[in-house]
């Protein structure tokens, strides 16, 4: 079965991105697939690789990209709320004017477009958020 | 299945406090280019959305408040509110915005976008979806 | 010796004004902001609670939050005062402390 | 035709979860996970309410977040179903849709 | 004013779906290096933060509560823990961390930090402080 | 009279980085001093200057940045909510090995230690979050 996630809330200060990334780990291991999942609201901030957690603590950009890496996650975040909050990639930067970058490996920019493909084209879309 | 899905957007959020509201529209208001079946849920503090008057200008907010009545243009016509939601804010359909739209098959007729149900028929909209989006 | 307190959650959806209402002193202000000016309404569900919790209590509202959401002022309960920000400041100032529940 | 139901707020704060139960249907499932295992708990003022709410509706815990929080296994109410997440994932590919409750 | 303020660090949220509390710690624990006059409360559903056998493996999380114990290290002392919070989620004294500190002025003796307080008193520890933050 | 704010939740996402402007403004506008405005949660996100928010919004984080210029406002980001979500200066991102930083103009990154330093001095300690 093919499952479509969406990740709400940013990293650390909610528990949503945490019980996606539980949720897709555990429905990669019983034979599912994940056809994508979207990064909305605060969810952006989880794909900035300019964070520093504690050493102590789980690195939660890094276990994103690293599942990603391994399954071939699609792992998209969502244009307008990125530029709200400030999360670019090299090709936003350049187009904006603005002199850096932020996103992760693993994860690609992309429209609201992607959200509703997602949702026609997943068996079941489940959002983890606030 | 067939090619069209029945999309509800669901929203228990009030306005401004949070975006989850504006950025819900920025969503339907995308969703309704892939041509799919779609309504929106306001209930519990979803229904203070549509609130009529909303004048943002003192608290220095952008007031996305407009965009429900355009929604009739992307051919987003069935928005469903919650009565007993409603009833326990002290509001009544006089205190939300007249939202409507064109009924193409009606000669273009203006007719209401806004269907009151109680919570029970919400319930069973939203047990008569494909997909949910909460927010 | 008395507290300002602010709220910003509307009292359908949280508990945070009803919590804050069982712990003001009598005398204190407490002032709803955001999401919070909700609680301020007349003529619903949580009137009656939020009148009875704060009947020894000052009770006050951000005007600018009420215009945003499309409260009439009308609809703002008998006993609560509208403040803009300016006043909301000089309370802060005359009181001895705030407390914001959040 | 059912659907999985997630909820992840506490009852005691916020009355999502009680939403949640007033529009699930018979036959529903309720999948408590984050904050949201807090209306798993016996004996609380919440218990009562979530039980008869959740009455026609099948009740379950995500056995993670309850440990995570420190309640006692033998503290979930009686009639709710721990879980895991390999068995929230085959929930929610055997229901029909999944609502979230945010 | 003296040159010592009374500092209350409010905890009324549950641990673990959101970062408040644990934040709320690292502030505490800072804090605690400018020999204000410190203490904590915990109401609503701060009280479930100190809730013992917290085990966040399974869940992925990193598990904070044991700083609570280290608390009286810092000289952090006070916590206040409203009973009618613990009552209505059907907690008991049994249910939390046993939390100490050594006395100093009282030969190092181990004393219990946590003050289970009426909600009553609960205000009378809020009202008389100098600076209250809340998370 | 002297006024420190805490600022407690990321920009747009919460009304609280507004209300606090509004209020930081009226404070300043009634003859009162604002000794320190401390961002802390995700109410470091409020000092980024990658974001671009859509043309006819407001602009959260150039207003602090222009009401810090006027009335030489201390905007201090803590380091270690900063740290956590990945909100860098040029000192932190060399001490960190990340090619990259995202401060805006007008803030600066520094210890927990000024949030409590703030609640000694200012009169009032006021939050906005959520």
């Amino acid at each position: 079965m093919k499952f479509g996630i969406v990740v709400s809330e940013g990293p650390y200060t909610h528990q949503a991105s945490d019980s996606a990334y539980n949720f897709v780990k555990a429905a990669l291991a019983t034979g599912h697939e994940v056809s994508r999942v979207f990064f909305y609201h605060d969810g952006v901030n989880v794909g900035t690789r300019l964070s520093i957690p504690p050493q102590d603590d789980r690195q939660i950009q890094e276990q994103w990209t690293a599942l990603a890496k391994e399954h071939e996650l699609d792992l998209v975040i969502c244009i307008a709320a990125a530029q709200r909050r400030g999360l670019l990639d090299q090709n936003e930067a350049d187009r904006q004017g603005k002199d850096a970058n932020n996103i992760a490996e693993g994860f690609r920019i992309s429209g609201l477009g992607q959200l509703i493909e997602m949702g026609i084209q997943a068996d079941r879309t489940i959002t983890f958020g606030d | 299945m067939s090619d069209v899905k029945k999309f509800l957007y669901v929203n228990r959020k009030a306005p401004y406090g949070t975006i989850y509201a504006q950025e819900a529209l920025e969503v339907v208001l995308i969703g309704a280019a892939f041509d799919q079946d779609v309504a929106m849920a306001f209930l519990d503090d979803g229904v203070f959305q549509l609130t009529k008057g909303q004048d943002t200008k003192e608290a220095g907010l952008k007031n996305f408040s407009p965009t429900f009545r355009a929604l009739g243009d992307y051919e987003v016509t069935k928005l469903y509110v919650e009565q007993e939601s409603l009833d326990e804010r002290g509001l009544t359909l006089d205190d939300l915005q007249d939202i409507q739209y064109e009924d193409e098959d009606d000669d273009y007729e203006e007719k209401p976008s806004i269907i009151v149900v109680s919570r029970a028929a919400m319930a069973d909209v939203m047990a008569d979806q494909d997909v949910v989006l909460s927010f | 010796m008395s507290t300002l307190h602010t709220v910003n959650k509307s009292p359908f959806q949280n508990q945070t004004l009803i919590s804050c209402l069982g712990h003001a002193k009598a005398g204190d202000s407490v002032l709803m902001i955001e999401d919070g000016v909700y609680g301020a309404m007349s003529g619903n569900a949580m009137s009656e609670v939020v009148a009875g919790l704060g009947a020894n209590i000052k009770l006050f509202v951000l005007g600018a939050d009420v215009a945003a959401r499309g409260i009439d002022a009308g609809r703002v309960a008998e006993g609560v005062t509208s403040v803009n920000y300016e006043e909301f400041v000089g309370m802060a100032a005359s009181c001895d402390r705030v407390q914001n529940w959040l």
